[in-house]
Order: C-alpha cells, then structure tokens, then sequence
C-alpha cells in the first residue's frame, strides 16, 4: 500500500475567487498579516501495492489531464511509502 | 429530410430534455446520444446540454471528456459537425480542447440562476447565423463555474479573429474576463455559451423566446449546405 | 467482537442491555421484550430505537394526528392518503401528482450545507418511491435574528446546500418562504417540499408482497455517517450553550440521487417493480420493516450482503446506517436480470439482500447467523403511542392580552412615507433575490411561475397544458398568538396563493414545527393547531394527503413558536391562463378583495418596528376565503384578470409596492376612505387580494364579485406617466388620500431598498 | 514571509462523493489498482514576517472554526519557512 498526493492550484495569474474569500474573512476574524490566500485541491490516491516508475508517470499522466486543467492550474505529485 | 440533430446525455445532464425541445421547436428532429455510446448516429449536428456530468466534482467538464461518445465528436468536429456546447457542455468543450480557455468558478462563489442580457457579436457561425450582429437578446443564465478565463494572447486572438459570439450586457454575472458570454471555434462549427438558449424558447416558460435563434441558425444553416432538405 | 444471535438472547435473558442510551424509555423496553417474550438481540435493540423514535414513529403525535383522517372532506381527487411515502391527487387526463414536505431542522444547525442538502435528497427519494417523477422543490426556511453573526452561518450554509443538492439533481426551485424571527436563534428550519408527476397507472406503493419475490438495495454504498443521525438527532435537544453533542452527519451525493431517480424511473416503467422503498431516517430497518409490514407475509434479510463503504462496520450500524441515496425494490426472481441491467446503464450499485416468505416474521442473517426475528408490524407500526399531557399555558391570557393597540403608529403623510421605506427593506418582506437566485428555476422548462410569484406553477402535460400550482405558507406569529387560528390563517394563506395565480387549490400537505412534546403547553400547542388546520381542511374540502411533525425545536427550554408550515396543492386545466402577480399596461385598473380591519396583532409592522408580539391574530371566516378563491380561479378562467397578488405579510402597503416593483411600472392608488390609512395600508387582516382588470372586463368583473356579495373597491389605476413629487425616479407609486395628503414613491427607490438588505446582511 | 498550509480532508468514514467520482474516472482511464481516493481541500497563506506560537494558535484556531467543520472534516497546519 502506497500513498500518491496529488496537489492541484490554480495558476498564480489566475484570479482565485474562493482564496479571496478566505482572506476577507480572516480579516474579519482577526488574523492580521495575511499577505495571500491561495485555496487548491487536494487529491490523496491510496495505490494496492508498490508505486513503481510505470505507475508513477501513470499518475503524472492523469494529473495532467483529468486531475487539473492545465490552461488554469499547476499541479505536483508526491509519493508517501 | 428534417435536420436530425444529436443531444448527447451524460449522467448527471440536466437540460437535456429542453435542448430537444428546442430543435423540436425549431423545426428539427432531436436525437437522443448516450454518453456511453461510441456512436454519432449519423446526426447532422450535436449539442452537449447543461448539467453537471458525472457530478461535476472534480471539475466542470472534467470526466465527460473522457466519454466514449466524446472520441467520435471531437473527429467529427475536426471534420466540420456542428457543435452546440450550452453551459457544463461549453465546459466539456473547453476540457476537450475544441475550444479555447477554461470556466471556473464564478468570482462570487455562489451558484446564479437569472435572466441574462447578451450582446451577440458574431453571426458567422452556423449556431448565430440568423442573428445579426449587436442584436440584444435576454436568456437565462445559471451556472456556479461560468468564469470564462484564457491567457492574454488567447483572448486577444478570439477578439481579433471575431470569435466571440456573444458577450454580457449590463451585468457581468460571473467575472468572465472581457465580458465573454460564448466563443466559436475559427471555421464556426463549434460554439459554447454559458447562457441557455433552450431555456428561452416559449413565452410560457422562458423570459424570452430569443434562444430559438440558435436552432432556426443551425437547421437554416445545415439546409443552405445541402446537408438536409426541408 | 461477536455478534449477539437470537440464541444468545435466548440463553442470556438478564443480559443488561444500553437502552437508555438509545433513546429508550424502560416500559419501551420492557413491551420489546414482551413482543419478542425474550430480551431482544442488540441488532433488534438497534431497529426497535430507531423505529420507536420519535421521528419514525410519531408516538407523540399519532393520537392528534388520526383527525386528517377522520376529518376528511369529500373530495374524488384522493388517491393515495396519509400512511404512504407521499399522499397522490388525481388531477385529471389520467394524470396524478404527489408532494410532500418534510423537515431537516436539527442536521441543518449542525452542518447547514449537508443538513439542508441531504434534506432535499430525502424528500425527492420520498417522491420517487411513489412512482414518480420529481418536477421542482420549494424550500419553507426559517431563521434567528438576521443580525446575529450565526445567522449568516447557518444562512449561507443552508442555501447553498439546498442550491447546491437541488440544482445538481436538475429540480427547478419554484419557491418557498425566509422569515427571520429570534426565536428560531438556535434551531433554524429547514422545510423541503418536492412535487412529483405520474400516470395512475406508475402509482407504486411500499409493500413486499409475492411469495419468492427479492428485496433488491440499490444506490449508494451503506456508510457508517449518519448512525443514529436523523432519528436520534431530531428528538433530541440542543443545550442552551450550543450544539455540545455534535452527532455525525451525512454527506449528500445528489449525482447519485439523480442516477437513482433516472434509474428508478425505468425500472418502475418497465415494470420491474412490485414495490418500493426510499431509505431515509433509520435506514434499512425502516425500509425492510415497512415493506414487510405493508406486504402480507414476512421477509428475511442477509445482512451480510450489504454492499459497504467501510468493512468495519456491525450488523447493528448497518441496520441503523443513514447514508444518502439508497433505495429498496422487491422484485420478482424472473425479473432481476433486467433489473441489474438497469442499475448497470445507470452505474448504480445493486445487490439482492433478501427475499420476501410467508413466515410473517422479519428475520435477518449475519454470516450464518440469526440476529433478528421479530414481527414486523411491532417494529413499523405498532410502536408506542403517547396520550402526552396538554394544557393551554396561562401566558397565552397575557400574551393574547397585551395588543398593539398602544404603539405608536404613524399619523401624517411624511410618517407614513418613512414607515413604507422601512418597512419595504425589512429582512422579512425584503426581496429575496439574492438566496433565490442562487437556484436554478428553469430546468425542465416546464416552470411557468417561481419566485417572487405567489405560488409556483409547473406545466405537467406539454400538449393539453395541464398544470399544478403549489404554495406554502406560515405566519408563526400567529400561530404563537392562537395557534388553532394560525394554523388555519397559515392553511388560508397558501389556499390564497394558488388560487391567485389561478389554480383551484385541491390538497394540502403540512409541516408541524413544535418544541419539545414533553411540555404541555408545547403540546397544546401542537394539539390546537392539528386541530385547527383538521376543521379548515374539512370545511374548504382539500385533504390533507401527508406531511411531517417535527418536535424537540428549542434551545435550552425556550420553544421556538409553533411553526405549521401549510404547503396547498391546485390545479389548473392550462397553463396559459395563470394569474402572474404584476400589472402590465397603462390603464389597467386596481381592485381591492375584501375587507381591512384594524389587525395588527402578529402583523410583520409590530415584529419589525415594535419587536412586540401580542393581541389576537386576524380573524378568518373560510366560507369568504372558498369565495374569494372562486372569484380568482373564474377571474382567470374567463380571462379577466390580467394581475392578482395576495395581500398578507407587510399588508396593501407590501402587496402594492411588490407588485410595483415586479412590473417597473407606476400606478396611483388611493387609500379607502372611512378607514385610517396607516390601518389600510399594513393590517394584515384575511381574505385579501389586489387585482388587476382591463377596462372593458371591469363591469363584468365587479358585478362577478357583486354577485357572490364578495367586498369590491376600486383603488387606482396603473400609470407610467406618473411624476413624483421630489423628482428623480421614472415610474412612481403615488399613493392618495393619506391623511388628505398625496405621497409618492420611487420604484427605483423601493426596488434598492428591498434588493439591499439580504446581501448587505449576507453577502 | 513565510507559508502556511492548512489541509482540510473529510473525516475517514464521511462519504467523499468527489473522491468517488474520480475514483470512477481512474478506472475508465486505465490505472488499475487505486484502493480508494480521497478529495480535500488546501489552503496556502503567505504570511507578513514570522508565524510564532501565538500566530499559530490562532491560525490552528480558524482551521478549525472557518476552513474546516469539525462535525465533518479534519484538518492538518504545516508551517513552511
Ligand atoms: N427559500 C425560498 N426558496 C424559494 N423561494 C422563496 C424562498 N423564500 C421566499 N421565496 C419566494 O419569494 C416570494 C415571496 O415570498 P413570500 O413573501 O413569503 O410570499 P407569500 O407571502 O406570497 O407566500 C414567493 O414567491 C416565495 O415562493
Ligand atoms: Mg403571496
């Protein structure tokens, strides 16, 4: 059992409606100094077995098409044994 | 022979049911296509309807892409088939590539249901052929990922090649950059519009009945091309 | 861990048992042990509590509830009454409709996104499970001090759970009500109602019958969220300090519920089906305990067949599992196959889990073994009923004592002209774009009028244009002032809604929103109102085809008031007739139907201006209010009517100013003489509506109205030429004789003011 | 400046209907052995000057009242230098 994070944000130029809200209310909550607030997803896979380099450049693959859209975000992948 | 156009269903598509009944008004036969379907049926023309396919979980448009159906129409739009895209079927038309940028979420966060002045901006293509251009026509709108965003070269390009079919009037109800509404592909076959035409086709039930233009375009064009007759 | 069989209960009778912990009384417990004569299996422990909770078995309620059915009026359209999923009403061409509302109010304080959500899914698969196809929903909301920081909470969270849940199904929004009063602070309510269209003949019931027939789960995977969840949750109290047990919730998946409905329907068409069941609060015991119990024989289950999201989970959680969208069929054997295949196309998840015997008992296996065997009506049907103590509370006499008589009212033009500005933007009778528009009302294009209409109409047939009309409607106020008369001015209210847009008001349907049954004034309460919604449904013939009661609403012990959300369903024979709710031309004149009288008691001016609650509310004479749905229906059927609009909260003042604003056009109306105008303009007495007449029906109009010896007053005429006194504005109201002076006001002016408030509030 | 990453992740035995859809999806796209996928959400705050204990407290404080609902959902603060 492996586990594969797949993070996905958008582009920094594009505009991130849901970070801006985010960043509005901590300022009405009190939290001072908050430069920027970016909201992404998150997607954690839990692989049956070894994640080897075929399977790996799989989930590049699918990261790249079906888990982000590469016109708006960047995504990365990490491996967790 | 009646134009006979496609409505593609996947799971979780809405308007389906209303885009066939606007060919039907129009005075074209609607075709129901199955997403599962690797087939066109040999339709004239095919519209992608609202909703929100497979959930629209991950991203609007997202998996429907990946739909067996999908194959065949992105060939068949290659090769010239007229392509309606209204609202998540413009999402999966941006997802598939056939047209350029992407929607993303309204810069208000919330879902918006209202009806929407458009300015329309092109008539070249076959879905706006019967309009003319600076023609105003009010439809619903109603969507939560209606943002229409493409880098700066990309939107210069749409607007220098008059690709822009329609934009928002009065109200930019989503923060669609350059106020766009809907776009078509270079040779015109292809159009996405966030707004629904199909919505507004009987004074009953729609604001207006300026949404049957795109249906009486698309059979008047497919008539003039000798595809059908009438 | 192992489970506890039949035989270890047989061999263990001392064994204690947590029953208490599951909301079980000891004489509850100790008649389960009578029923079973032996102490039950935890697994049959876990079925009893939930299914002899108060939400599944309206212990509390049932005793009150039974005068919907002996009160019935005569009335052919019935075709299914209360006891099914949903009542069904025969609208005639062979068509039927059913509609339900039922309520989500505790899950929707402590999750208000997936509390309101999954309180939309539950009543669609309600309708569905009636054979037919869900057509739109409306959402009856109630909630604390718009003012209150956790108002915006609960607020936005709700309405993007209903947006959210409701828009992705494809079910058009038609309407709904947004009150804000302090004492729903800490227990908003969330009412949903679906309507649901069908041909007599897809009328499916809740029944396992057919000896060797399957029991077919369907739908999502059975999850550990939600154990305990509805049930537990909604007859329980919330601490005055907040929510300190914090239950989980489920999490809607409203993709599946739309695969589920698409699927549903096609099984049911094929004919497929030989009964059906949704699966709502207490999950599959409910639905397996109901089927059997409605079905003559018995039925045994394989526990261990349930298709699982977590492997971890007890024979006794999967039996109280609340996850979302699932649904139970019984199916016969020969037609399985094609009903996988269905669920196949569908990608819906299906497995057989049991089948349907004559042993007249409910068993059910885990792995080999027995842990249920119980008579089936003893857990569905003949749970406990309660003759609770009720007695009306001395507080009423000071309450019903203290009138507005003594506040101060408005006594000059300018006053009258401030108090029409406040009072347009006051959060309750503000417009309610900003949460409405955040639901999509055109899908299906069949909706031929949503909001801000008085009611929503749906088109059921495209080609006869046959439609149906729903509106609901619930002055609490009123109700917490009387609540007999309030149920019954709640009940009037939404019978006048669909009979101003033009349909005749056929069947009713409520949801009962008390406080705790343990309280007898509560009770009284509770008591009053059934009774008095029972009385007015006889005298104006429309059934009450089902609803919902949900009790336990209170903070600490502070009741919230008596909340009888009425929902009436009409019927109107074409579209194209309906009545919408604003005047069109020049010229068109303006009527007033019925009578104004100084009631102010419970009235939207003294809540807003005066925070005071107290007096009698109006009074209601339904024999006027069946004439006055008359004179609507006919004015719309012999096409005389080219506007009507109610008149209730924020009285003529309101109903004018709304009906301005729809339209965009001015018009000048003068207050009736003999009465004082502050009096004329907000009272919110009964059996009132403004309507709108082209010039050459008028005469026949008023001498319809004459003629049913119904009150008729004219009382202006539209005008887009009108200029306002302090410029500006294009098209103004102007509004005469008040207090020998002329006022004017702005529609632009109302219009700002109204649209401002909620996204100034919530925005 | 520094960062700070708040990941928000639906509590284990909360249904992840996202998570399902693309779990559906993987298996369309030919990448076989994914047990199971969970969607969350991530939150990037860029943070004026230094995030000291008390920052942090008040950071973990709205991760658990404002980014996450506790009924529903867990949460995770990682502070990045
Ligand atoms: N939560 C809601 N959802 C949908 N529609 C709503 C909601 N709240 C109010 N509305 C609509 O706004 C309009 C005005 O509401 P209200 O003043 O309560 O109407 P009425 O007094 O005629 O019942 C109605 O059309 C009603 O259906
Ligand atoms: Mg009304």
């Amino acid at each position: 059992m492996a586990t594969v994070v797949v993070n996905v944000a958008l582009k920094p130029e594009i505009l991130d409606p849901q970070g801006r809200a985010v960043l509005g209310a901590l300022g009405r909550l009190g939290l001072t100094g908050v430069a920027d607030v970016r909201q992404g997803k998150q997607f954690v896979l839990t692989i049956d077995g070894e994640v080897d380099d075929a399977k790996l450049a799989q989930i590049n693959e699918i990261a790249a098409t079906l888990l982000s859209n590469p016109v708006i975000e960047d995504f990365t992948v990490e491996v967790r044994p | 022979m009646t134009p006979r156009v496609g409505v593609i269903t996947f799971p979780g598509s809405l308007d389906d049911k209303d885009a066939a009944r606007a060919v039907r008004l129009a005075g074209g036969e609607s075709v129901a296509l199955w997403h599962a379907d690797a087939d066109l049926h040999s339709v004239d023309a095919v519209v992608l309807p609202g909703g929100f396919s497979y959930g629209d979980y991950l991203r609007c448009g997202a998996i429907a892409k990946f739909a067996p159906v999908m194959e065949k129409l992105v060939d068949a739009a290659k090769g010239g088939l007229p392509i309606l895209g209204i609202c998540n079927g413009f999402q999966v038309l941006t997802e598939s590539h056939l047209l350029p940028g992407a929607l993303t979420r309204n810069d208000h966060l919330h879902f918006i249901c209202r009806d929407q002045k458009l300015r329309i901006e092109n008539n070249t293509s076959v879905w706006t052929s019967e309009f003319s251009i600076g023609d105003e026509i009010l439809i619903p709108l109603k969507n939560g990922e209606g943002g229409y965003v493409a880098d700066e070269k990309t939107l210069d390009q749409l607007e220098g090649d008059g690709l822009v079919i329609a934009r928002y009037l009065d109200v930019n109800p989503n923060g669609s950059r350059r106020d766009i509404a809907g776009i078509t592909n270079e040779r015109g076959n292809v159009v996405g519009i966030m707004p629904h035409p199909e919505h507004a086709v009987e004074k009953l039930t729609g604001p207006t009945t300026d949404g049957l233009g795109f249906f009486t375009s698309i059979l008047k064009s497919l008539v003039n091309d000798g595809k059908v007759s009438v | 861990m192992s489970v506890d069989k039949v035989s270890d209960a047989i061999a263990s009778p001392d064994a204690p048992q947590p029953f208490a912990e599951l909301g079980l009384k000891q004489d509850e417990y100790e008649s389960i042990r009578k029923i079973l004569g032996r102490r039950p299996t935890s697994s049959e422990l876990a079925m009893y509590s939930v299914m002899w909770s108060e939400h599944c078995s309206y212990k509390s309620s049932k005793v009150h509830l039974r005068q919907f059915g002996t009160k019935v009026p005569k009335n052919n359209s019935m075709l299914v009454g209360i006891g099914e999923n949903a009542g069904v009403v025969d609208i005639g061409d062979g068509w039927a409709v059913t509609f339900k509302v039922e309520s989500h109010n505790h899950p929707s304080y402590v999750e208000p996104y997936q509390g309101a959500a999954t309180g939309i899914g539950g009543i669609v698969r309600d309708i569905i499970s009636m054979g037919a196809r869900p057509v739109a929903v409306m959402d009856p909301l109630r909630f604390g001090d718009p003012e209150n920081p956790d108002t915006r909470r609960v607020l936005t969270g709700i309405v993007s759970g209903i947006g959210g849940y409701g828009n992705c199904l494809g079910l058009p929004n038609i309407g709904g009500e947004i009150v804000f009063d302090s004492s729903y602070q800490g227990n908003p309510l969330v009412n949903a109602l679906c309507v649901g269209t069908m041909k007599h003949e897809d009328i499916h019931l809740a029944k396992a019958t057919g000896l060797g027939n399957a029991v077919i789960l369907y739908g999502a995977r059975t999850g550990g969220d939600g154990i305990g969840g509805v049930s537990v949750l909604a007859s329980e109290t919330f601490d005055a300090d907040g929510p300190a047990k914090r239950p989980s919730v489920q999490v809607g998946d409203p993709f599946m519920e739309k695969l589920l409905i698409e699927c549903t329907l096609e099984v049911l068409h094929a004919g497929l089906v030989e009964g059906i069941q949704d699966l709502g609060g207490a999950g599959i015991s409910c639905a397996t305990s109901e089927l059997a119990s409605n079905g003559e024989g018995g039925m045994h289950v394989w526990l261990d067949r349930v298709l699982l999201r977590d492997s971890t989970l007890s024979p006794e959680e999967i039996l109280m599992s609340e996850s979302q969208e699932r649904m139970c069929a019984v199916v016969e054997p020969a037609k399985i196959d094609a009903f996988m295949a269905v669920c196949k196309k569908w990608d819906v998840e299906a497995v057989v889990i049991g089948d349907v015997n004559n042993s007249g008992r409910l068993t059910v296996e885990w792995h080999g073994e027995e842990i249920v065997n119980v008579p089936p009506r003893s857990v569905a049907h003949d749970g406990p009923v309660y003759e609770r103590p009720y007695a009306r509370p001395d507080w009423m006499d000071v309450r019903q004592a203290s009138g507005p008589e003594n506040l101060v009212r408005p006594s000059n033009a300018a006053e009258v002209r401030q108090t029409w500005l406040t009072m347009t933007g006051t959060p309750n009778l503000a417009s309610k774009g900003w949460v409405t528009s955040q639901y999509d009302r055109y899908v299906m294009g069949n909706t031929v009028l949503a909001q801000p209409e008085d009611s929503g109409m749906i088109r059921v047939d495209e080609e006869t244009g046959l439609g149906v009309a729903v509106s609901t409607d619930c002055n609490a106020r009123f109700a917490a002032l009387d609540p007999y008369l309030g149920a019954q001015l709640a009940f009037a209210e939404s019978y006048r809604n669909v009979a101003v847009s033009g349909a005749v008001p056929l069947a009713v349907t409520n949801c009962l929103n008390f406080g705790s049954p343990e309280d007898p004034a509560v009770m009284w309460q509770f008591e009053q109102a059934v009774t008095g919604l029972a009385d007015a449904c006889l005298e104006m013939g429309t059934p009450v085809t089902g609803g919902n009661v949900s009790f336990y609403n209170q903070t600490g012990d502070v009741a919230i008031h008596p909340t009888p959300v009425i929902g009436v369903l009409g019927v109107i024979d074409h579209v194209d007739r309906r009545t919408p709710m604003a005047w069109n031309e020049d010229g068109e004149l303006i009527y007033l139907l019925g009578t104004t009288r100084d009631e102010l008691a419970g009235s939207e001016w003294a809540h807003a201006i005066h925070k005071h609650l107290g007096g009698m509310p109006p009074g209601l004479d339904l024999a006027a209010e069946k004439n006055l749905a008359e004179i609507l229906v006919a004015g719309s059927r012999d096409g005389m009517l080219s506007a009507a609009h109610d008149v209730s909260d924020g009285g003529i003042a309101q109903t004018l100013a709304e009906m301005a604003m729809r339209s965009g056009i001015g018009a000048r109306v003068s207050v009736q003489d003999g009465i004082d105008p502050f009096v004329w303009l907000w009272s919110e007495s009964a059996t009132r509506a403004v309507v709108v007449v082209n010039r050459n029906v008028e005469k026949h109009f008023v001498a319809m109205c004459e003629a049913g010896k119904f009150p008729i007053t004219k009382i202006g005429v539209v005008d887009s030429g009108l200029i306002s006194e302090t410029g500006g504005s294009s098209q103004v109201l102007v509004i005469d004789n008040v207090y020998g002076e002329t006022i004017s006001l702005g529609i632009e002016e109302l219009r700002s003011i109204s649209e401002e408030t909620l996204p100034r509030l919530f925005g």
